[in-house]
């Protein structure tokens, strides 16, 4: 057998637990009665809020105004009435002030015929007014807005798009249905993106976890006649991150600081795919996302087409509720994503998971300490040293940690994973990175 | 410029005072410190062999053990001789004073100036210590291996066999040059 | 005036607060006796150098203040070098080329630098004494640790048919020998060192308790 | 299960999955792993040897109790302390006077681990560090071994490892001989029945297919019947839990590798000359089975705390004590060099992990540029 | 004893500051940090080299025939502080960088007990020019060994929670302490067996 | 006694003495490097304590930039307070008009473990920013003060330390206000309040009375008590929280005493201090 290509150095295999949902076919989650929707749902500065308590709105009306160069527009997921405008935790544990809608009056879009945009007829730069227009921010987690990450400033050339389909968090099978339920949506999608970008070479990455993906993937794109490549990756996190991705597929690194369009490549997940297609050819601006509802507490495990401002809590329902009390829930991967304090925060555009783990499922690590095993160096794929960055931000040596590249830690959550002392390492990380901004060093 | 004269002049009147102070101090001590280690050579050359007269140094040239020998003689006859010995000891040179007969017997073996560990190596320092060689070389080889020593020696000298060693070998050493000297002067 | 003798005992231990003078500590720690002589050395050199540092302390011009201090001191020093040879050898012997370096030991020319060279004479006198008699009693301290834990002997003077050596039961057939080579000077010069600093760090402490009692009061 | 009955949830930073190894895991697998080398040590030394193994540990515990009480950590069940007096124990002659283990667990736990911080925060070897500190302070004891019981012979009767004998008897040779094995044939050191059987059946069955020889001798050191430390005797029992600690990734190759490569090297090079065998002649085998080098390279180099970060600086680290074994065992007054030149390097870790350290991802390219 | 000798014993075996104590204070006072370590290992190698070789003339040339062994101390500790001072002059004048990598730890070695210690060892010694030059270079040599090992050790416990009482001074001369114990791997022997 | 050799000695040494003498003279003369003496006295009238409360990099950095001219300002150092200003201002031949009365820091909230209701048990990186980040602390109370110690940390003089409720406490006494624990603390209980207060509101929620009530009990509650008890207090209530107005300089007591939380509390070392 051929060998598989990865990225060569770090990464950790955790189980991942994807046969709880990757075979169950994506179905869409009841219409929440109230939809809390975000101002600060992507990077980048807040969108502005357009409504006013009382006022209504239509589904997919764009109630939050981008406001800023890395800034995203934000649209109602849901027609109805504004019933109040407050503070609210999104999933990350951020406060972030959101509009309240009131489901009311009818749906524009559910259950109506859909109308079909010949969109390549559109310059590159219109289409790129569509994607800036419609709020679409990257789902594969980073929420970064993707018309600003499309914008190619000049002298640079796209030389490879590559498309995200790897998937590598535990538990998460989000994209791997939708790339199973919408290959030829994803396909078209990429042409639009092509058109936009015009790159030289065309990638999709999927992990070799999911066979079904890259086989359909690969006919599809065969029988369209497109030269689209489907490279099957071995199964390691972090690839899903596009930094590894990219030194898997094309053997360059990201230079340090750097993004990958310093090496000529831009890197999309297949969900920010799906949506430019439906946000190009449908018209439909970003107002739902498929989110994979998961873990040992959840009596039906489920993917759902999900309302942004969806209720954690209503999604768990949807799903039978609890199988056994859950001891801990996550929003997103059970790697990188955020610890939830109750059901109240509204699933926002980056939200690709909820996970509810009962107690057997957690290992909480007891924290000791550090044995300086080395292990967290040995798993970094960013070539950090984990634990003599702790060590520096622990006694406030901020300036020694930037130095030995605190920067580049992408918080992917290796180190904390195989740390057999239980060392916090990524929040040590985040909480180095927020001093060392705050000092400037 | 006349700073620096200034300067210089007082440097060297701070000099002056100071060194003539020490060349009396000097003047005063230096003698009691030679006939001191004068005296201390003598008791120690006298110890070794309480019988007999020891005569004057004789050096040897081209000898990494015996540096000199003093003939020792007794109602005027030669008698022995005590051999300035070198040995190697584990912290460095081991200094050995010891008194042979013409035949190369040991008589009497002192340790002199060692920096040999206090409680392993210094231990040979004590007059017990010798024992052990005191009769060897004769007849008897000098021991220079553990292996030589009766058990209770051999678990004495455990922890500190480099010491051991170093003095043994340096006997035997000397044991042979007191069978060449062969009771001649 | 008396707190200039006074501060050198404990306040300002030379050895333990300002950590001064340390290589003759630990080198000559071995045995008790070693320590005083080293002790009495240091004293009467001290007490030499402060007192004409400061007698001629207007005298000195600046560019030659170092040479001349130690041309001071290196004269007391030789004396006592000299002095030893002749009157005391094996102590001499055993504390080796330490008494030439005295010379160099930073608590004299510190002492010089930081105290004689501006205050009076009979100031500096009792802060040489002070300085000398805190130095031997903080090398006491050590030498008496080193030498029981090290050797299981405390060696003093010999007098009438005492051989000066007391040799303390049982550690003496099986001494912790370390204790008495080099790492055990510096092991044990650390443990003490921090042991005077927890005490100062309680002492601070138990100030700030005081304060806060008198509070609520 | 309607979800307001949802207790209080956990609310942690990710990750949220974990390895399953754990500091108390990785210690107590270790102690696992070095256990039967042990019973093999009580077995053939005779019982008082596990009075040692006892003092030793039971001394490292209890420092380790009362440092930590006063100091509200809670370090006692991690298994480490164990793992400290265990080793010191492992190091210890069978017939040493118990006061002897006692303080060197307790200088070992109280100077050498907790004095810096505690677990994790010394920079030596805390059990070899223990052990050198009373190896030079009781000499005597530290140096007298028993024969093993495997010999044939009765009790408490001792005598030269193979290694002292070879310093002792190596002072006053001079002449040829075709290694350490041969030259102590020569000098009457007695090698078991046992040994001579399994070395002739060796010989005649399977070396001979190659048609190499085997000299006697090689066997009694893979199994244990030599006089030696208490752990440290059984070769083959320390090499079985080694390739378990390989198995559970708990020890990497890079120590042991280049720490057994580096001296192995040396040995063959020039091991040879001191017996008149010429370069290139020196009896590998032979050194990397005698003396404490198998425990020490597997078990004592190998502890995380005190060994380089880095796989690099590993490898450096591993060199080093690889040459300075070689010196010491070769060269020094003692005929061990194991603990010493672990404890040395111990000192140049910080060093090395300064400047041993990955290369940034993202940061060649920028390099090249 | 050739030169190998020399150096292997004043940088391993003899090493001043791990078994002879000599130059403590301005070890443990500056091998808080790694960059002044080696500025004043460098400063000591300079000055230890210098100073051996310089006082080896004195006393062979000037002392000896005179007749007045005695007064080593005195001419040794004046020469060597005069020449100290003069050299700092002299580099912060004419090469200021350098003055401010090496130049500041100057005056801390002026009548530092390693410089004189040397001085005096190699007379005791009875080593000739040269090799009273090896021996001062090597002494140095040893003396910033251990120096930057130290900085480099604490550094490190910079970023461990030592107990506060240890912390600074003590917990320097605790690590010392151990690294002396390994030192005492180098012995004679060692060295007797390796160059015969 | 042997002349000769006394006079060998005499005459080596004072040889060398004044060979010497004259070349370091000498030498001191030719290679005389000047210094900048006005940035070293600026120097020396400065604290020492390299804190960077004047925002530089220390002590030296400041003076230097005082000596060039770049910096103008002499009452950038607050360790030094008045008296440093003062002393800088001599040096430079200016004259200091304003007066500084030193401020120093205080948490103001009480809601410790006993006190307060808690949203879920915090267990990472004890720093208070990690824990803000994680849906802004484990207590209900968004203003609080989170016990992490984040502020311990930064304060260059030690002036803060836990009391035995795991809460943070300022001893006035040895704050020299460089208002680093202010700028680290993440939920703003750290305030700067002149030395000279007596009095604290030891609150810092603005939530509503109803709500401070259900999660902490003892909060600012807003009932206005103190603003009636002390009218000479400086006590003012805006946003559901009472701040007292230092400028005001009447008594407090009554204020303290009639609270019904007790959230007014001395601003003095804390006696709960462990
Ligand atoms: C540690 C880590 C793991 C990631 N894993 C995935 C993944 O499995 N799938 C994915 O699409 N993006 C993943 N990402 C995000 C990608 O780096 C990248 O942001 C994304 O593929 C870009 O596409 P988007 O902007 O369309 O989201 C990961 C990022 C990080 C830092
Ligand atoms: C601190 C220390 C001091 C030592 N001092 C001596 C000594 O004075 N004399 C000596 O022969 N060996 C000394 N040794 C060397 C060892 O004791 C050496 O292993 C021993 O001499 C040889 O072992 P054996 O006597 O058991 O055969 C010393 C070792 C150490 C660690
Ligand atoms: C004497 C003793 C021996 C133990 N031996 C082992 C062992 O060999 N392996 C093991 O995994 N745990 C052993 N344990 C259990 C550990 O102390 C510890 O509880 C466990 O490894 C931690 O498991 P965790 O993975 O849930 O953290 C032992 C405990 C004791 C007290
Ligand atoms: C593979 C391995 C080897 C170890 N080796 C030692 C050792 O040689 N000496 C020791 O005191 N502790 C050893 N430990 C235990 C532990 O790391 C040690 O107690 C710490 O150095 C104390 O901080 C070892 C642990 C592991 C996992
Ligand atoms: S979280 Fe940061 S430090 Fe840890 S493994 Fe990932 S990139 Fe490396
Ligand atoms: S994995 Fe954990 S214990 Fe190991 S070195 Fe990293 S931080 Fe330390
Ligand atoms: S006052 Fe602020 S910084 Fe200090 S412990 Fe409280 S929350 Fe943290
Ligand atoms: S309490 Fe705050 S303001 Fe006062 S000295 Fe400490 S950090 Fe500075
Ligand atoms: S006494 Fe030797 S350097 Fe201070």
């Amino acid at each position: 057998m051929k060998e598989l290509k990865t990225f060569p150095k770090g990464g950790v295999h955790p189980r991942d637990h994807k046969e709880l949902t990757n075979s169950i076919p994506i179905r869409n989650a009841p219409v929440p009665s109230v939809a809390v929707i975000a101002m600060g749902q992507h990077l980048g500065s807040p969108a502005k809020c357009l409504v006013e308590k009382g006022d209504t709105v239509t589904e997919g009306m764009l109630i939050g105004e981008s406001s800023g160069f890395i800034s995203a527009n934000v649209h109602s997921s849901i027609p109805g009435k504004v019933s109040k405008i407050d503070r609210v935790f999104l999933p990350n544990g951020l406060n972030s002030e959101a509009i309240f809608v009131e489901l009311e009056g009818e749906f524009e879009r559910s259950g109506k015929e859909v109308t079909r945009t010949e969109w390549r007829e559109k310059t590159p730069q219109e289409l790129l007014e569509m994607v800036k227009e419609k709020g679409i921010v990257g789902m594969g987690g980073a929420t970064f807005p993707t018309h600003v990450k499309y914008t190619v400033k000049k002298g640079m050339r796209v030389e490879y798009f590559v498309v995200n389909g790897v998937e590598c968090e535990p538990y998460l099978t989000a994209d791997h249905r939708l790339m199973l339920e919408k290959t030829d949506e994803i396909l078209e999608g990429i042409e639009i993106i092509r058109k936009i970008l015009n790159p030289e070479k065309i990638m999709i990455g999927i992990e070799i976890n999911k066979p079904d993906a890259i086989e359909i993937m690969e006919r599809r794109i065969g029988e369209r006649g497109l030269d689209f490549h489907v490279i099957p990756l071995k199964m390691k996190y972090p690839q899903g991150d596009e930094k590894q991705l990219l030194k898997a597929l094309t053997g360059r690194e990201v230079p340090s600081g750097g993004l990958p369009l310093d090496i000529g490549a831009v890197v999309s997940n297949v969900g920010t795919v799906f949506s430019i297609y439906e946000a190009v050819v449908h018209g439909k601006p970003l107002i739902e996302r498929i989110v994979t509802v998961t873990g040992g507490a959840i009596n039906h495990p489920a993917n759902l087409k999900v309302r942004i401002g969806t209720r954690i809590g209503d999604l768990i329902d949807e799903c039978g509720g609890f199988k056994e009390t859950p001891l801990k829930i996550i929003a997103g991967g059970p790697m990188m994503g955020f610890a939830q304090v109750n059901l109240d925060s509204p699933v926002t555009k980056g939200v690709s998971g909820i996970i509810a783990l009962p107690r057997e499922e957690v290992k909480i690590p007891r924290k000791t300490p550090c044995i300086q095993c080395g292990k967290c160096i040995r798993v970094c794929p960013m070539g950090l040293s984990p634990t003599r960055l702790y060590k520096w931000i622990d006694h406030q040596h901020y300036e020694e940690a930037v130095k030995e590249g605190l920067m580049d830690c992408k918080e992917c959550g290796c180190c904390g994973y195989v740390c057999p002392a239980g060392i916090p390492l990524v929040q040590g990380m985040r909480v180095g990175k927020y001093y060392a901004r705050k000092k400037k060093v | 410029m006349k700073g620096i004269v200034v300067t210089g002049a007082k440097l060297f009147l701070i000099c002056a005072i100071a060194a003539s102070v020490l060349g009396f101090v000097n003047a005063v001590t230096e003698p009691v410190i030679r006939q001191r280690k004068i005296r201390e050579l003598k008791e120690a050359l006298e110890s070794l062999i309480p019988e007999g007269e020891v005569g004057k140094l004789v050096k040897v040239e081209n000898n990494d053990v015996v540096k000199g020998y003093y003939p020792v003689k007794k109602d005027g006859k030669l008698f022995a001789y005590i051999l300035d010995l070198r040995g190697n000891g584990y912290g460095g040179e081991l200094k050995i004073l010891a008194g042979f007969k013409g035949n190369g017997e040991i008589v009497n073996v002192k340790l002199m100036d060692n920096e040999e560990t206090p409680g392993l190596g210094k231990k040979a320092e004590k007059p017990e210590y010798m024992k052990k060689f005191i009769g060897t070389g004769g007849t008897k080889p000098v021991p220079v291996r553990k292996d030589m020593l009766s058990r209770k020696d051999a678990d004495a000298v455990t922890g500190a066999s480099i010491t051991f060693m170093g003095i043994a070998n340096a006997l035997a050493e000397g044991s042979e040059f007191a069978k060449k000297l062969g009771g001649k002067s | 005036m008396i707190e200039h003798f006074t501060k050198g005992l404990f306040k300002e231990n030379p050895i333990f607060i300002i950590v001064l003078g340390l290589c003759p500590t630990l080198a000559v720690s071995t045995q008790v006796v070693n320590a005083l002589g080293m002790g009495a050395g240091v004293i009467f050199v001290l007490l030499g150098s402060n007192f004409f540092v400061s007698l001629l302390r207007n005298f000195i011009p600046e560019k030659i203040r170092i040479p001349s201090y130690i041309v001071i001191i290196a004269s007391f020093v030789t004396m006592v070098d000299l002095f030893m040879q002749a009157y005391a050898p094996t102590l001499s012997k055993n504390l080796g080329v330490f008494v030439q370096l005295i010379v160099v030991n930073c608590i004299i020319l510190g002492r010089a630098e930081a105290f004689a060279k501006n205050h009076t004479v009979s100031e500096s006198v009792l802060d040489a004494l002070g300085m000398g008699i805190g130095f031997t009693l903080g090398l006491l301290l050590i030498s008496l640790i080193r030498e029981v834990l090290g050797a299981g002997t405390i060696t003093l003077f010999p007098f009438g048919n005492f051989d000066g050596v007391i040799r303390i039961p049982v550690i003496y057939n099986a001494p912790i020998r370390v204790i008495g080579l080099a790492t055990g000077a510096l092991l044990v010069i650390g443990y003490l060192k921090g042991f005077f600093d927890w005490m100062a760090i309680r002492k601070k402490k138990r100030e700030i308790e005081k304060r806060v009692s008198a509070v609520k009061v | 299960m309607s979800m307001e009955k949802t207790e209080q949830l956990l609310v942690t930073t990710s990750p949220h999955l974990h390895d399953r190894m754990t500091t108390s895991r990785i210690m107590w697998t270790v102690t696992l792993c070095l256990l039967p080398a042990g019973i093999w040590g009580i077995y053939v030394f005779g019982i008082y040897s596990l009075a040692v193994l006892a003092s030793s540990i039971g001394a490292s515990l209890a420092t380790e109790f009362v440092i930590t009480k006063l100091q509200g950590q809670d370090t006692l069940y991690d298994g480490s302390a164990f793992l400290t007096g265990l080793l010191i124990g492992y190091n210890m002659p069978p017939s040493i006077p118990l006061y002897i283990p006692v303080i060197g667990s307790i200088f070992a736990i109280a100077v050498v681990k907790h004095t810096f911080g505690g677990l994790g925060s010394n920079w030596m070897n805390p059990a070899l560090a223990g052990r050198v500190f009373v190896m030079f302070s009781w000499t005597g004891p530290m140096t007298t071994w028993l024969v093993p019981r495997t010999r044939g012979i009765a009790d408490a009767v001792t005598g030269a490892s193979p290694l002292g004998f070879l310093k002792t008897g190596l002072m006053t040779f001079s002449g040829k001989v075709s290694g350490p094995l041969d030259f102590m044939a020569r000098k009457g050191y007695p090698f078991t029945s046992s040994d001579l059987k399994v070395t002739e059946w060796l010989n005649e069955h399977v070396l001979s297919l190659w048609g190499g020889h085997m000299q006697n001798g090689y066997v009694d050191l893979f199994l244990g019947n030599i006089p030696g430390s208490i752990g440290e005797v059984s070769a083959l029992l320390l090499l079985l839990g080694a390739v378990y600690l390989f198995a559970k990734k708990i020890i990497t190759w890079e120590i042991p590798v280049s720490y057994l490569g580096s001296f192995g090297f040396l040995v063959w090079m020039l091991g040879g000359l001191r017996y008149g065998a010429g370069l290139f002649h020196g009896d590998v085998l032979f050194h990397l089975l005698s003396g404490g080098l198998i425990l020490g390279a597997f078990y004592m180099a190998t502890d995380m705390v005190t060994s380089p970060l880095t796989g690099k600086g590993q490898i450096i680290y591993g060199i080093g004590i690889g040459f300075f074994t070689y010196l010491i065992r070769f060269f020094g007054a003692f005929p061990e060099g194991v603990s010493l030149s672990i404890i040395l390097m111990n000192i140049v870790v910080p060093m090395i992990n300064r400047y041993a350290q990955p290369v940034l991802f993202g940061r060649v390219r920028e390099a090249r540029k | 004893m050739t030169y190998v000798g020399i150096i292997i014993t004043f940088v391993f075996i003899n090493n001043f500051i791990l078994t002879q104590f000599l130059g403590l204070c301005p070890f443990i006072g500056v091998s808080r940090q790694m960059e002044p370590a080696v500025g004043m290992g460098f400063a000591v190698i300079f000055v230890m080299s210098l100073a051996s070789l310089i006082t080896w003339m004195i006393y062979t040339w000037i002392l000896i025939p005179l007749g007045i062994a005695y007064l080593q101390t005195i001419t040794f500790i004046l020469v060597i502080a005069a020449l100290v001072q003069l050299v700092e002059m002299t580099i912060q004048k004419t090469a200021p960088p350098l003055y401010k990598a090496l130049g500041i730890y100057l005056p801390l070695i002026t009548t530092n007990c390693a410089v004189l210690g040397i001085a005096l060892i190699a007379v005791r010694s009875n080593y000739n020019a040269m090799e009273s030059f090896v021996a001062g270079f090597s002494a140095g040599v040893g003396f910033m060994l251990a120096l930057v090992l130290m900085a480099s050790i604490r550094e490190k416990l910079d970023t461990e929670w030592v107990p506060k009482p240890f912390r600074g001074v003590p917990i320097a001369f605790v690590t010392a302490g151990l690294m002396a114990l390994a030192f005492m791997a180098f012995d004679k022997a060692l060295l007797r067996n390796l160059i015969g | 006694m042997n002349l000769i050799k006394v006079l060998y000695a005499f005459l080596s040494v004072s040889g060398l003495g004044i060979i010497l003498g004259l070349g370091l003279a000498y030498a001191s003369k030719i290679f005389a490097v000047k210094k900048n003496e006005k940035q070293e006295a600026l120097e020396n009238s400065l604290p020492g304590l390299n804190c960077g409360a004047c925002g530089y990099a220390g002590c030296p950095a400041y003076a230097e930039a005082i000596a060039s001219g770049q910096d103008e300002d002499l009452t950038k150092c607050s360790p030094g307070g008045e008296a440093t200003a003062e002393k800088l201002a001599e040096l430079m031949g200016v004259k200091l008009e304003v007066t500084m009365e030193k401020m120093v820091a205080q948490v103001h909230c009480r809601g410790g473990k006993e006190t307060s209701k808690y949203m879920f048990e915090y267990t990472g990186v004890r720093d208070c920013n990690a824990a803000y980040a994680m849906f802004q602390g484990d207590k209900v109370c968004k203003f609080s003060c989170l016990g992490l110690g984040s502020c311990i940390k930064v304060c260059p003089v030690d002036a803060i330390d836990y009391d035995s409720e795991g809460l943070v406490w300022v001893d006035k006494e040895m704050c020299i206000g460089c208002e680093k624990c202010v700028e680290v603390c993440p939920t703003g209980a750290m305030q700067m309040i002149p030395y000279s207060a007596d009095y604290i509101v030891a609150c810092n929620s603005t939530d509503k009375g109803g709500a401070v009530r259900k999660y902490c009990s003892v909060g600012c509650i807003a009932c206005k008590i103190c603003e009636k008890k002390s009218p000479e207090g400086g006590f003012k209530v805006e946003n559901f929280l009472s701040k007292i107005d230092y400028s005001f300089k009447g008594e407090r007591v009554s204020a303290a005493d009639a609270c019904p939380t007790k959230c007014i509390i001395k601003n003095e070392p804390h006696p709960k201090k462990k």
